[in-house]
């Protein structure tokens, strides 16, 4: 065996023939090697997301003409260390009559969710966390746990503002997740698996799904971006209204937990992204050498973050009530006419050598009949409001 | 690992440890000196008026509804979808025509306007 | 005692626990809170019976969607929810001593029957228990019907709910 | 491995909690909170009846997703009907509502 193409497996067999050498059982011995790999792999998804802030104030400078942080380090790189020093020797202020274990627990859970994600991420070839066979449901279920810490923030910090920067995340985050999952899907249909490993597999070669089914790759990243609560669908951050929204309240290292989820959640959605649409870790050479698949899956994802903050930097934020008819009146529909189309011509297609050019141009055509209607309707809502009069001559 | 949910659930159990470890270390290094001042309710210097729970607004509400049960629709299209390369084709009409009598309660809505934000 | 064995009693113990606190939490977003904590424990209970597919879907579903429903309709519905009135209404007594006897007779009649020791046979490795659903699902010789009408349920539930919730009279 | 008798005397547990909630709960939110508590026992029992019968036939988790989806649309109504009731009333207290009473 050898160490550069299964570095895990190597590694994984000597613990197992130490430990149970010093006489464990083998199944303490696999929970254990379990424990080792999950501390690892948390940690190693923490020191990123420490990066990530410099990552991402380095970015929001440059769109924003500015040179951002670059006086700790080389180019700044080791200004995340001050930032959490800062965060850790704060006071910690919880407001009068807050609910105390609702409070705490929020912020715990909150990043916490995000962190549940990467236990199902197919980092490289033979290196992931678990192989489920519900993966993509179970990256529903995080989500909807980050939902459930958003509340109970704004509830339990007793604050008005912050009570309506939930309501307004949740119900965003809740809306633009029948989008998500509709769009999840379409990768489910052309794999016939929810498990994240097949759909990686079967996207090796370039075969990207992304050929497939570009309309739900675009489905995926917009309703990604709202359940983020990122720009432009960051209504609960409205600051000239509500402040700051749920984590009003939160001060000191409880505040940083929810920024270091929001951040990390951002990347794995990037990295979802390319996961589902892009290939995942694949790329030349990848299955041989998996550290190699781990440098593309990084890359892809990056890339998947840095779209990410590239509208949120663009893009101004929308009001509330356009944000969710832009859900259920253009994005919800155009979903369910995606999954049907993708489902029928894909059993109808199948086997036959015009599969591929047959899913991309339903997903064109789609696309065009939608860009038709709304041209449509939005001509006749035009057409529909009057002319102001011209001022009458005496 | 023999049954991935074992790894599943070590994972979530330290996935609530470690964002717990910040929160400690900070709660036993950072000062403490609470006041009342400190402590009230911050908006934006303004005195609070009236309860913190404000009450909902109901058009959230409605769409709360609405999600509810377009959620659970996509659970039984996720099976649907799994096994549909499996599928003869009046199976995945089976399932369309699921979608369709959901989407008619979409646009059931749409129309009464209950959509609409008021 | 097996590992399984030990995961199964944290959970009971985290459902019987949380649903007690449902039942006599005065806070009614505690109660909702606390329901999510006996919800999650019955979606471990899933994954220790090789139910995967409805472990995450109880978690989607319950915790995702109705928990917040719930959230949302107490948030709705009681302008401050911070009261601490008396939550249980003058017969709980009555209600206490009706469900320990439904209790009861429930342990009475699962002692009295014969299958209670059976223990599980594995599921062979190499069937895919989900794409059975489905197949279950969709095939009519199966479950069609119940998936149909189950979307007309649903389509039912939308219309009523958002007719009666909306209704300005 | 776990005999099949823990899972329903669990359930059996959960249901007679839910039972008095049920009976016992003032406010009309609380008692669809334990309503859900009964369904939840009850799908207990059919995912372990599944699991220990006959695992090649689906019905026990079909039956189970129906369960959810039956839930999900008590929990719409229910909840839309005590946010109208709430609207006229101005109360939710389950003792309150007599109006049917005469």
């Amino acid at each position: 065996m050898n160490f550069l193409s299964d570095p895990i497996k190597v590694i994984s067999t000597w613990l197992t023939s130490l430990l149970t050498g010093w006489g464990l059982s083998a199944g303490l011995t696999s929970v254990l090697l379990s424990l080792v790999g999950i501390v690892l792999m948390i940690t190693a998804v923490m020191v990123l997301d420490i990066m990530l802030v410099w990552v991402e104030r380095k970015v929001v400078a440059r769109f924003q003409g500015r040179l951002g942080p670059n006086r700790v380090g080389p180019y700044g790189l080791f200004q995340p260390f001050p930032d959490i020093i800062k965060l850790i020797i704060k006071e910690d202020i919880t407001p009068d009559g807050a609910d105390k274990l609702v409070y705490n627990m929020a912020p715990i859970i909150s990043l916490g969710s995000v962190i549940f994600l990467w236990a199902v991420v197919p980092i490289a070839a033979r290196i992931y966390g678990a192989d489920l066979n519900v993966a993509l449901l179970y990256m529903v279920a995080a989500g909807s746990l980050g939902t459930l810490s958003i509340i109970m923030a704004g509830w339990a910090s007793n604050n008005k503002y912050a009570l309506l920067g939930a309501f307004r995340q949740v119900a965003a985050m809740i809306s633009f997740e029948i989008p998500m999952v509709v769009a999840l899907l379409i990768p489910t249909i052309l794999t016939g698996s929810l498990s994240l490993q097949v759909i990686t597999d079967k996207q090796s070669g370039g075969n990207w799904f992304f050929l497939l089914s570009p309309l739900g790759a675009l489905l995926f990243l917009v309703s990604a971006i709202a359940e983020l609560g990122r720009s432009p669908f960051d209504l609960n951050e409205g600051e000239s209204e509500i402040v700051s929204g749920y984590h009003i309240e939160y001060t000191g290292m409880k505040f940083g937990l929810f920024y270091a989820g929001e951040l990390l959640h951002a990347f794995t959605f990037g990295g979802f992204l390319s996961i589902l649409f892009f290939g995942g870790w694949h790329g030349p050479a990848a299955s041989t050498y998996p550290l190699l698949g781990v440098f593309y899956f990084v890359v892809k994802a990056m890339i998947g973050y840095w779209v990410i903050m590239w509208i949120k930097y663009t893009v101004p934020r929308i009001r509330i009530d356009h944000m969710l008819m832009f859900n259920w009146k253009f994005l919800t529909p155009l979903a369910f006419a995606l999954l049907i189309v993708t489902a029928v011509t894909n059993s109808l297609l199948k086997g036959s050598s015009f599969y591929m050019p047959g899913m991309f141009l339903s997903n064109f055509l789609l696309g065009w009949i939608t860009i038709e209607i709304m041209r449509f309707s939005s001509r006749k809502q035009r057409l529909a409001v009057k002319a102001p009069e011209p001022a009458v001559q005496h | 690992m023999q049954n991935p949910w074992i790894y599943v659930g070590l994972f979530l159990l330290i996935g609530i440890i470690i964002p717990i470890i910040p929160i400690a270390f900070s709660a036993l290094i950072a000062p403490k000196k609470p006041n009342p001042i400190k402590q009230s309710t911050y908006e934006c210097g303004i005195e609070t008026v009236g309860v913190s729970q404000v009450q909902l607004k109901a058009q959230y509400y409605i769409f709360a509804l609405v999600f509810l049960i377009f959620d659970v629709e996509t659970v039984f299209l996720f099976p649907w979808a799994v096994s549909l390369n499996a599928l003869p084709f009046f199976a995945v009409a089976e399932g369309v025509l699921f979608i369709l009598i959901l989407m008619a309660g979409l646009v059931f809505a749409w129309r009464k306007g209950m959509l609409e934000w008021v | 005692m097996a590992a399984s064995q030990i995961i199964f009693i944290f959970s009971a113990a985290l459902i019987i626990a949380s649903a007690v606190m449902v039942v006599s939490s005065r806070n009614l977003i505690h109660a909702a809170l606390w329901l999510i904590a006996a919800l999650f424990g019955v979606a471990i209970l899933y994954a220790v019976l090789d139910a995967g597919f409805l472990a995450v879907v109880q978690v989607v579903v319950y915790i995702g969607a109705i928990a917040i429903m719930f959230i949302f309709a107490v948030m709705l519905t009681h302008r401050d929810m911070r009261d601490s009135g008396v939550q249980v209404n003058p017969g709980w007594p009555l209600a206490a001593v009706l469900s320990l006897l439904t209790f009861g007779g429930l342990f009475a009649i699962l002692s009295k029957w014969n299958g209670l020791g059976n223990l599980p046979a594995p599921i062979p490795g190499t069937t895919n228990t989900l794409a059975q659903l489905g197949l279950a699902l969709t095939s009519p010789d199966a479950y069609v019907l119940p998936f149909e009408v189950a979307s007309v349920l649903l389509l039912a539930a939308l219309i009523g709910s958002v007719y009666v919730a909306m209704n300005k009279k | 491995m776990i005999p099949l008798n823990w899972f329903l005397y669990l359930s059996a547990a959960l249901f007679s909690i839910g039972l008095f909630g049920v009976l016992a709960r003032r406010n009309a939110v609380a008692i669809l909170l334990s309503v859900e508590l009964m369904l939840n026992a009850v799908n207990i029992n059919l995912v372990a009846f599944w699991r220990y019968g006959n695992t090649a036939s689906m019905a026990g988790q079909v039956f189970a997703i129906i369960v959810f989806a039956v839930a999900a649309a008590e929990v719409a109504v229910g909840l839309s009907l005590i946010y109208s009731i709430y609207r006229r009333r101005g109360t939710i207290i389950a003792d309150e509502l007599d109006l049917m009473k005469w």
